[in-house]
């Protein structure tokens, strides 16, 4: 009952998908917001709560991201309303790109909510793949081309993926059997795998697989490109729901690895992050595109998610995670009415809006955009005090305290880079270039408004200490 | 008391005095007809009686910065030390206080130079201000290191224990601070090689510049001022670097001090007899000496101890 | 959350004392301001951000408040928006507290050991027991310097302050730089303590420079708004020296001076606040008038703007450390504080006192000449332009917050004994010794050095004989009913004019040229010359610009660094347009050869093999051969 | 020794496919690697009994030696694929890395002799495959070999399942399968928008 009611929005968004009229799109916002009826009952069942044996399986963090990532895909669905009032889509095109949303969110789904291993995989492939056509939407030759891009590196990486967790498979098959392939059980029995050196092997090429996804070092700019060459709804979704499944699956091969050897664990991904964010941030300081700029950025807050999780701040990482899972999507949704018709300049983006909506549109999107160069109240900023803490908190139990200040050090001014190069465009977009008329829909407004109310519900003291939870239990 | 207050009196007094007594000296020097050495008593009487123009483009600031030119001159007058022993005396003020004082004064001549939009007061604000820039530091740095030898801060009982005890083991910053100081006597007070005061060519101005717009009994209180300011400086000089003749009776001992500033106005009239004025780019030569003596006679008393 | 502690109410009562004048002059301001509801909204989130950070009590609603404050100041510069040069101060601004705030960030993160709610006492042991005590300080130097202003982290004060709306300049440099110097009394005393003799001589050395180099910037600058920045530069400097001197004294155990001169480094700070906040509003008004910041344009303003006059007079005469004003009864302080140090007994501070007092002397010289161009060029002589000439004084609103400052900076005069008690309490509150008694022995009539043999002022008296003498000298003036004639100013026969006067270049010139070394000025000199005379011209034009030496050494460089880096960078990443099968490659070799060196066996050997095996796969794969 | 004489000529195709300059060649060499390690499982499914094992092992056979192979054929006669393809890294790079993966996948490969009852030289036979899947895509810029490439990085993944871990869970396998026939359909979509549009 229960997996049904979570994947019925998509199903039903599926099926309408097919229904040659035009009303039937206002249908699926309210379709999607059924999805929160499931998830609020999953907030309020005991956890772990099994949802089909041991397959899917509900805890608070996977209950979390997939609240997170719902509303991100409610958003979305709202924003998609006037999807061709921004760009040149057909109405064929426009009901594929439905249809392969569809398969993408049931994909994700199961990826966040699945206790498997190969569950996992089998998940985030299939919204791979899905992803493909979804970019493809987009009838240009620059759009084809990352279309292709995507289904070869993103088949890579997915491949590095399965790889990396049949090893560990491997690893752990010995004491668990069949069983092996269970997160829990693995978590549980983490301690007594008989090869740790294959487990970590395996571990490494899956991270390797899920950060080529994100777009960490050296595969920084991939997603970028993909996303500047599909319709931006595309960025939204990869921002909010991909990445979201993807850290899960970090955030659970992370505790089992911290579980076998935490120093390797933390060396690895220390220094992969920061190398990470040395490049993500001077490509920043270049960026001369919103979606480009976004991008970047999120690879930069995905690197910091992973750094603190593994630096033990998971209450840093979750609030990260959920404040950033909210801001970008908010952002790349909002790229559509700033970068009006195409046009990608950054100077005045934020001016010539008139009357009520338009007001509250670059109210809103100024907002947004201090946030995520976490200034405060954004939970953001309250994300990374903890996180960075956390780190510190770290290098002051490890050996080699002095070089990693200097690291956290290096990492706060490489963050200042970015910090700049945002508040430059922030000024450009506010203040400098010509004023052109834009306009701005209801919708589009109702997603962002969703995700700035998600922001400020983030930081209530119910949400914080939900947080908690997860990083004790 | 009574001292103290006479003192003041005669100081003020002799004020005109000691600059017509250079002038007068500098000209038997240089053979020619000296000007009587009551000159200054007759141009203050002349100036009393003359009426005062004020500039069209003045403002208030020019009814009002005269007397401020020369208050705080007559309360320094207050603070120096004493000229007898056993005189009633201010001991504690301290060389920052006088050093302000004089600056209080000088910044509303400078602003009395620039209130008339005339060129020639500009002129004059601007190089007084680059040269009473330099002469802070040094002066401030003079004298305290001074007071320190002499064991007190309070400028007053710094004269009093320098003559009590003449610091001979500190002879050599001693010596520092009285070259030092005899050129920052020479610059503050417009005399050459740093102003010329009896010139009226725009090239060598400094201080008549400032006031070529002030007449009558405004420029009483302003030559006033400045001959207050050159015996301020002369009776610091002569407490602090020649500190004898305390001990006699009042009238005597008053008569050596009196006698000591007639010989500083004296040194001072052969040092303009015998160098020419120096362009205003090699002024900060001059007190970039002063400051470098007044550095290391301090840096001296410090480090070293002598 | 927060704490109400007496060093907190103290710098509480500086932010009121700052603001209120402020929110009657910002009121008379107000109708100027075209985006009123977002100045109006950051203008008070600022303040209350600034009590915030003054009374937080955990480092999370400290630093929390602390990038409030930076966030609304921010936009506040950004209020007026118009030109590239405001965008560019206010990102240059932005980015220089964001740079700061990250030391502090790391500061607080190291004594609170990640626990952002734990109270400042508790950091103490924390802070103790961290290995490398010099490390926290230093961050916590540049954390609070860069805010405050002090070299080298001064060079955005000059281009933001100028830039904001004028009740915004005056609560920035007149209060927001005082929060950063209680960050520096909060923590160095409350983690930090005890210090070693090296701190407290940086600190020394910092304030020196600060305050020699802000007052030379300050004289060859021509708008007015970014001389009073780097005026501030001057006084934070000045503060600095009084709080380097307490910090040298307090580990010389020497526990008397010490408090003497942190009262004085507070005293200061408290007298910047007012004579700043009291000259950012004047300029303010006069630029209302006028329309421009070049001091050039400015001229006789006094006649027609007496209010503003007059009360930028007083600040101008207080920031001159002129007696008997409260600027000087602070420096005086700093004076006696440094010369308690006669008999101390170390070669470095034998060496760095004098020079401190070198450059506090200095520094006051140069003041006076500064600021004798500032009044006398803008408010004296005749009007240099038609916006000068046509000048009214400005409304009651902004008038009334003039005067309010006015009071503040005399009442800062009058009831020197009053404060100075209030200050010592705070420093009491913070462990350290009492000393009012010490300074005011007989009475609020006399103020003593706390030094041995120290010198003793009595401001009271001061003011009262020079007011008493000035005053019996015009009582005379007037009691000889001396005939009065208005005429022209006499200029050798021409006609007197806005051309003839002298200029603020021309006025700072002797200055400029003897400094030349170190200004390296930019001079722009043209002139029309008739038939080829080299004396007989036309038409010319003289401008001079003075570019900071820190700004076009340090932070041109760092400019430059980062763009050849991104440049690298960016041809670098491209690589993977074509080549991501091959990067994908190379990462997968690196991560798994690593992991089979550190996380199995570690041999140099095999490092070293692995990074020639990379370097030639690299090469190989990725980089390829040259076409 | 039929399992490691299987392996052997698992490598040895796809080997023999980083050479090839011919579109056809290519995929006959990806078809062979996909029957030996068909036969592979079948035989590994005949010595443990595993059923599961034997449905994957034909499933291999029928899709990945035939099908897909069919499939790619099709398509590239469909749609004009170049079939004239250059490997970009030189002959002689290639036959000094080959060995050299080979040798740094045992070297990695070393410590977990002794951690697992299995043969450890499965799991670098297994990496080294992947790896050299990797070659193979970027020595091609073309979109068809990059996508045998890819396919091939499935046979690795596969040989690793069905020799390191003695099979995966069947819910696994079937989802990989179904993922990767996904994944055809979507080349397929991705072609023939190409010739809509052209």
């Amino acid at each position: 009952m229960m997996p049904t009611l979570l994947v019925l929005p998509a199903l039903i968004m599926f099926a309408v998908s097919f229904v040659k009229n035009d009303k039937a799109k206002f249908w699926l916002p309210a379709s999607s917001f059924l999805i929160l009826l499931p998830i609020v009952k999953l907030f309020l069942l005991p956890k772990p709560y099994a949802l089909i044996g041991n397959y899917l399986v509900a805890d608070r963090l996977d209950t979390y991201v997939l609240l997170v990532s719902s509303i991100v895909g409610i958003g979305v669905t709202l924003a998609l309303l006037t999807l061709d009032k921004h760009v040149k889509v057909s109405q064929k095109a426009y009901r594929r790109f439905y249809r392969f949303f569809a398969i993408f969110w049931i994909g994700l789904t199961l990826s966040i909510l699945s206790n498997h291993m190969g569950l996992y995989w089998i998940g985030l492939e299939l919204a791979t793949l899905s992803t493909v056509y979804m970019i493809k939407t987009n009838h240009t030759p620059a759009a084809h081309k990352e279309a292709w891009n995507y289904m070869i590196v993103g088949a890579i990486a997915i491949s590095l993926v399965l790889f990396g967790i049949i090893l560990m498979y491997a690893s752990a098959k010995p004491i668990l059997g069949e069983e092996a392939m269970r997160f829990d059980l693995l978590l549980a029995h983490a301690d007594k795998i008989p090869s740790p050196f294959l487990f970590e092997m395996g571990f490494a090429i899956a991270t390797l697989g899920m950060f080529v996804k994100m777009g960490f070092f050296p595969m920084n700019l991939w997603l970028a490109n993909i996303e500047r060459a599909s319709f931006y709804p595309v960025a939204a979704l990869f921002s909010g729901i991909l990445e979201s499944a993807v850290i899960i699956g970090f955030f659970r091969f992370s505790q089992i690895a911290e579980k076998v050897n935490y120093a390797h664990l933390f060396g690895f991904v220390f220094v992969y992050t920061l190398l990470t964010i040395f490049i993500v941030s001077f490509l920043i300081f270049r960026a001369k595109d919103f979606m480009r700029l976004f991008s970047l950025s999120g690879v930069e807050h995905m690197a910091l998610i992973a750094l603190f999780w593994v630096s033990g701040g998971t209450f840093a990482a979750l609030l990260h995670f959920g404040a950033h899972a909210f801001l970008k999507p908010a952002l790349f949704l909002s790229t559509g009415v700033l970068e009006s018709n195409g046009k990608y300049r950054i100077a005045g983006a934020l001016r010539g809006y008139h009357g009520k909506k338009g007001q509250l549109f670059w109210v809103l999107v100024s907002l947004f955009l201090l946030a995520i160069i976490s200034l405060p109240p954004s939970p953001m900023f309250f994300s990374e005090l903890y996180g960075f803490g956390a780190m510190i908190d770290t290098a002051k139990q490890s050996h080699h305290m002095l070089a990693m200040i200097g690291a956290v050090l290096l990492l706060l001014i490489l963050l200042s880079v970015i910090f700049y190069r945002f508040v430059a465009v922030y000024q450009s977009m506010k203040y400098e270039g010509k004023t052109e008329e834009k306009k701005v829909y209801g919708s589009e407004l109702a997603a962002l408004m969703l995700f700035a109310l998600c922001l400020i519900a983030l930081l209530l003291p119910v949400s914080i200490d939900y947080l908690h939870t997860i990083g004790q239990g | 008391m009574i001292a103290y207050l006479l003192t003041i009196v005669l100081l003020l007094l002799i004020a005109p005095l000691l600059p017509s007594f250079i002038k007068a000296l500098k000209m038997r020097l240089l053979f020619k007809k000296p000007a009587s050495i009551w000159q200054g008593y007759r141009n203050f009487a002349k100036l009393m009686h003359k009426e005062t123009i004020v500039s069209e483009e003045a403002s208030a600031i020019t009814r009002v910065a005269p007397f401020l030119v020369l208050s705080p001159l007559l309360v320094i007058l207050f603070f120096l030390p004493p000229v007898v022993h056993g005189a009633y005396y201010v001991s504690f003020v301290d060389a920052f206080t006088i050093t302000g004082l004089i600056a209080l004064s000088t910044f509303f001549l400078m602003l009395l130079g620039l209130d008339s939009a005339s060129a020639f007061g500009g002129m004059g604000s601007s190089r007084e201000a680059f040269i009473a820039a330099l002469v802070e530091p040094a002066m401030v740095l003079t004298i305290f290191s001074v007071s320190m030898m002499a064991g007190d801060l309070g400028v007053g009982q710094a004269g009093v224990n320098l003559a009590a005890h003449f610091p001979k083991e500190h002879m050599a910053s001693f010596l520092f601070a009285a070259i030092s100081f005899f050129i920052l006597l020479i610059a503050e007070n417009g005399r050459i090689p740093v102003d010329n005061p009896e010139t009226h060519l725009e090239l060598t101005m400094v201080h008549e510049a400032m006031i070529l717009d002030i007449t009558g009994i405004y420029l009483a209180i302003i030559e006033t001022a400045s001959s207050v300011k050159f015996v301020i400086f002369a009776s610091l000089f002569a407490s602090l670097f020649l500190p004898f003749g305390l001990d006699y009776s009042a009238p005597v001992a008053i008569g050596v001090f009196m006698l000591k500033l007639f010989a500083i106005a004296a040194a001072v009239a052969l040092i303009e007899v015998n160098t020419a004025k120096l362009r205003l780019f090699k002024v900060p030569n001059l007190l970039g000496i002063a400051i470098v003596f007044a550095f290391l006679s301090l840096i001296t008393f410090y480090v070293l101890g002598a | 959350m927060f704490q109400f502690d007496t060093l907190s109410m103290v710098f509480t009562a500086l932010i009121v004392l700052g603001s209120i004048p402020n929110l009657f002059y910002s009121q008379g301001y107000l109708p100027h301001i075209e985006r009123k509801a977002h100045y109006l909204l950051h203008y008070f989130t600022f303040i209350a951000s600034m009590i915030g950070v003054v009374v937080a009590a955990n480092a999370l609603s400290f630093l929390l408040f602390w990038e409030l404050m930076s966030l609304t100041s921010w936009q506040l510069i950004l209020t007026e928006a118009k030109s590239k040069k405001t965008i560019n101060a206010a990102r240059f601004y932005f980015f220089m507290t964001h740079f700061g705030f990250v030391f502090l960030l790391l500061f607080f993160l190291i004594v609170t050991n990640g626990d952002l709610e734990m109270g400042f006492s508790a950091m103490h042991g924390v802070a103790s027991a961290f290995a490398y005590p010099t490390l926290l300080f230093f961050f916590l130097v540049l954390g609070f310097l860069s805010k405050a202003g002090a070299v080298p982290l001064h060079v955005w004060l000059p281009y933001a302050h100028p830039e904001a709306p004028s009740p915004v300049s005056a609560l920035m440099s007149g209060v927001m730089l005082k929060v950063a110097i209680y960050g520096m009394f909060r923590f160095l005393f409350d983690v930090l303590y005890p210090w070693p003799l090296e701190w407290g001589v940086l600190i020394l050395v910092i304030g020196s420079l600060s305050a020699l180099i802000g007052v030379l910037y300050a004289l060859s600058e021509h708008d007015i708004k970014a001389l009073l920045a780097n005026h501030s530069i001057e006084n934070i400097g000045i503060i600095l020296i009084g709080f380097g001197m307490g910090m040298i004294f307090d580990s010389m155990h020497l526990k008397v001076l010490s408090s003497f001169a942190f009262i004085a480094a507070i005293f200061h700070t408290f007298n910047h606040m007012s004579f700043k906040s009291l000259l950012f509003m004047g300029a303010g008004s006069v630029l209302h008038q006028t329309h421009t910041k070049n001091i050039e344009k400015y001229g006789g303003l006094i006649k027609r703007m007496p209010v503003t006059a007059l009360t930028f007079l007083l600040a101008s005469v207080s920031i001159s450390a002129l007696p008997p004003t409260n600027g000087f009864l602070s420096e005086w302080m700093i004076f006696q504080s440094m010369l308690g140090s006669s008999h101390l007994d170390n070669t470095s501070l034998k060496l760095a006192i004098p020079f401190a007092v070198f450059a506090l002397a200095m520094t006051g010289g140069l003041a006076i000449a500064c600021f004798v161009k500032a009044y006398g060029i803008t408010f004296l002589g005749l009007h240099r332009s038609t916006n000068a000439k046509h000048a009214h004084e400005v409304n009651f609103l902004m008038r009334t917050g003039m005067l309010l400052m006015a009071a503040v900076v005399i009442s800062l005069m009058l009831f020197t004994p009053w404060y100075i008690g209030q200050f010592d309490a705070a420093l009491v509150g913070l462990g350290h010794t009492s000393v009012y008694a010490r300074l005011f022995p007989e009475g609020i009539w006399q103020l003593h050095s706390a030094g041995m043999h120290g010198g003793v002022v009595s401001p009271l008296i001061l003011l009262g004989a020079l007011l008493g003498v000035t005053a019996l000298l015009m009582f005379g003036y007037k009691a000889l009913r001396v005939k009065e004639r208005i005429h022209r100013t006499w200029s050798c026969g021409y006609r007197t004019g806005a051309r003839t006067q002298y200029s603020a270049t021309g006025f700072a010139g002797p200055i400029r040229r003897f400094f030349g070394w170190l200004y390296k000025p930019d001079e722009h000199f043209h002139k029309e010359s008739i038939a080829g005379h080299g004396s007989k011209f036309s038409d010319s034009h003289y401008e001079v610009h003075v570019k900071p030496l820190f700004e076009t050494t340090l932070y041109d460089s760092v400019g430059k660094a980062a763009n050849f880096m991104s440049y690298w960078v960016y041809r670098l990443s491209h690589f993977e347009q074509t080549r991501y099968a091959a990067m994908i490659f190379n990462l997968m070799l690196t991560v798994l050869f690593s992991y089979r060196i550190f996380a199995h066996e570690f041999s140099w050997a095999t490092l070293l093999l692995e990074g020639t095996v990379m370097i030639i796969s690299i090469k190989v794969l990725i980089i390829g051969e040259k076409r | 020794m039929g399992v490691d004489f299987l392996i052997g000529l698992f490598l040895a195709t796809l080997i023999t496919a980083l050479f090839t300059s011919r579109l056809y060649r290519l995929i006959m060499w990806y078809s062979l690697n996909s029957l030996m390690l068909g036969i592979l499982a079948l035989l590994i499914g005949q010595e443990l009994g595993d059923t599961a094992m034997l449905i994957t092992g034909v499933a291999t056979i029928l899709i990945k030696a035939i099908g897909i192979p069919y499939l790619l054929k099709y398509l590239s006669q469909k749609f004009h694929f170049v079939r004239q393809i250059q490997p970009e890294v030189k002959v002689h790079y290639a036959i000094i890395l080959i060995p050299a993966i080979l040798v740094f996948t045992f070297y990695l490969a070393e410590p977990i002799t002794h951690m697992i009852h299995g043969n450890a030289n499965y799991v670098a036979v297994s990496i080294s495959s992947l790896f050299l899947s990797l070659l193979l895509m970027m020595e091609h810029k073309n979109v068809a070999p990059k996508i045998i490439g890819f396919l091939s990085m499935e046979n690795a993944l596969f040989l690793l399942g069905i020799t390191a871990t003695d099979g995966m869970p069947m819910l696994v396998e079937l989802g990989i399968f179904f993922d990767l026939l996904m994944a055809i359909v979507v080349i397929n979509l991705l072609f023939h928008k190409e010739e809509v549009k052209s």
